[in-house]
């Protein structure tokens, strides 16, 4: 296998050097959905020494339109992600060590994975582990790139500690916003056009050639042929909480973090948002009419219910989930329908 | 006169690409309210503004002749 | 698997309607390298009716930093990519008819292949064929995407018969050019990169959005930050010999091929290619050194070895490939390092 | 006074991204001549060219403030 990474040395910002550098160095991926199992599996063709990926949902028939790991087997074989991508990467590289661990990326976890990894890969589906990935990278001083799709738009911004602004400079709050894959759609093209940029600066930021890295802000819709950069020169606010002058970090704080609890004896999870903007529910109601959920409802509540899924949505944000007591699963559900 | 860009589900729920809007003088975050009321946008509190092609709070002030963007931030993955 | 596609019908420019439409359409692909296996499995993921692939190849371990579908055990049997391609299509989605075929896309190959065709797929790694491609799509109506990358950077570029400029429009002749991913590498999010743009175009015309089909011609640079879209309103050539008023489809006729021949008794195969413009010899040597070949010459050939490969250059591009009498590999060789 | 910009690995081989050139009045034919022997490029010929982001034919004549672009076809796939 000698010259299983020549294509790679051949290009000269990579070389014999960055090759070696490549396979020193840690990754960890947040997510093994779409974009997770995409940008495990350049990583892993590239060569990375350690990657490590952890994800807490199981393969469903649904995710086989783009998530590029998987197959039909791991469906029939209800297959953790983690477990089915760990699988998969093995066949294809042998030299990376990988370490795939099924669980939520709780901040008290993503605290616990950072230690001696070199680069964050985000490819979670919410903000509100974003926001902890964000503080965690700021904390230990460790790069993360954002990377987000969502029917056929995406985006992608390169945050480097005491370089450029981070993810809160830009956003100041966890957004309140509508689309997800699971309500607008998804279509493979926008998650490989997510994965190219986001592996594009990782490998920058593994070999370490900081002037390649890029320092917009990267947006693209590939069905209306759009794509713009926005420079972040100005973006940097010296007084954010996660990298400004005094940091708090305020996203690794219990007050800032979704609580979720099983209600005892009733077979539901509950699920508090930490800041709550309010849901407009006559919105939610009719997207979830879309999806083929039969609603009900009220100005205060609304309820929904399709196969085995039954939940009712509060206006501040709360919801119960019916059905299970499984956290991480009624979570999932929760951050597909409302991001 | 200023022109305003939408981007991804934003361009969907305004139902144009872009609009010609007199917003000289005024900051983002007005700017911001004025599009979410006139073109019926639920969430434009979290989009961010591009003025010319370069990130914008919500503080800033638009010129006569700039150019804004919005764009949404998405969480899908 | 009822909810197999549900992310893709939710995004409503495809929609239950264009979903169906999807799941009847003929898609062929051409080349199952880098761009081939990429742009096969978002098809199959996508669901499309049926997927014919052509490939000439067998996988290498070189192969593996970036050809998404291949394993390291493919590299230990030495599979054809044709076969091992569709090994692991068919674990993907078994609702897709996969046709793979073992051999060389000549133009009376591609003249067979085309009928039913609804989209023809560019992934090939030479412009003889790509030339070919187009004068097959304007002969059979059958729009074709093309794609291309090296290094860190590609392009991509829509071409539908009687609406669009062609190739030929955009060339008028093959180029000769020095970079190949053989000589100049190429990195894993190039590739991605190069697939997002084919597949979302596909996905356009699988659907018939005509509307959505970008018009401009894309070329991009991931690791120095460029994307740049060139408008092509005046590019259509009136008196083009591919797709003008009165076509001879230059590139089906065998004036224009190359010509590849065993030569009898030497174990040799020899390549004539058609239009010689001229090979810089000593810029060839440069590169083939730089590649770890041994290389003599004079003005008038060089001589190169490494490993069991050996063969003779002229300055006309004429070229003799040592220890093979199998025609396309030797070809393949020879595409690879001239483009 | 025009400006001329390299993609890929015309980059490379010119060693600049791109060049102030004085080129009105001249075809993009006769620009490609100039440029390859300036900044010592083998084969120009094949490369495409774009004036102001839209595909020019070598024949096309450049207008002062034009800018042009060079891009090489590639073949990698």
């Amino acid at each position: 296998m000698s010259t299983r990474y020549s294509r790679q040395t051949l290009f000269p910002p990579i070389g014999k050097e960055g090759q070696e550098k490549i396979s020193s160095k840690h990754v960890l991926i947040i997510g093994a959905g779409a974009l997770g199992s995409g940008n495990a599996e350049v990583m892993t063709r590239a060569g990375v020494g350690k990657l490590t990926i952890i994800d807490r949902d199981y393969v469903e028939a649904s995710n086989l339109q783009r998530q590029q790991l998987y197959t039909e087997q791991d469906v029939a074989d209800k297959l953790p992600k983690a477990a089915a991508a760990e699988k998969r990467l093995r066949t294809i590289n042998s030299d990376v060590e990988i370490v795939a661990l099924i669980g939520d990326a709780t901040p008290e976890k993503l605290a616990e994975l950072a230690e001696g990894v070199d680069l964050i890969l985000d490819s979670t589906d919410n903000f509100e582990t974003r926001m902890a990935i964000n503080d965690i990278a700021q904390k230990y001083k460790i790069p993360w790139i954002y990377g987000a799709c969502v029917a056929s738009f995406g985006m992608s911004f390169t945050v480097i500690p005491g370089v450029t602004p981070c993810l809160n400079c830009l956003l100041k709050t966890v957004p309140i916003q509508g689309l997800t894959c699971d309500t607008g759609g998804i279509i493979g093209p926008a998650v490989q056009m997510a994965i190219a940029h986001q592996t594009a600066e990782a490998l920058k930021i593994l070999v370490e050639d900081w002037e390649a890295v890029r320092a917009s802000f990267v947006s693209f819709d590939l069905w209306r042929n759009q794509y713009t950069s926005m420079k972040m020169g100005r973006a940097k606010d010296p007084g954010c909480l996660s990298c400004g002058e005094h940091p708090e970090y305020p996203y690794l704080s219990a007050e800032n973090m979704t609580k979720t609890t099983v209600l005892c004896g009733r077979d539901t999870v509950q699920i508090r948002p930490p800041h709550s903007e309010g849901v407009d529910l006559s919105d939610m109601a009719a997207r979830l009419k879309a999806l083929g959920y039969e609603v009900k409802g009220n100005p205060y509540l609304l309820s929904a219910e399709m196969d085995e899924n039954r939940f009712v949505l509060f206006q501040d944000g709360r919801a119960l989930i019916h059905g299970t007591k499984d956290l991480a699963q009624a979570k999932s559900i929760y951050n597909r329908l409302l991001g | 006169m200023n022109k305003v860009l939408f981007f991804a589900h934003l361009r969907d729920e305004a139902g144009v690409e872009s609009a010609e809007i007199e917003a000289a003088g005024k900051t983002v975050a007005q700017l911001k309210e004025i599009v979410a009321e006139t073109y019926k946008l639920g969430k434009l509190d979290s989009a961010m503004a591009a003025i010319n092609e370069e990130f914008a709070p919500n503080e800033e002030v638009i010129q006569e002749g700039d150019v804004i963007a919005f764009i949404p931030p998405v969480s899908g993955g």
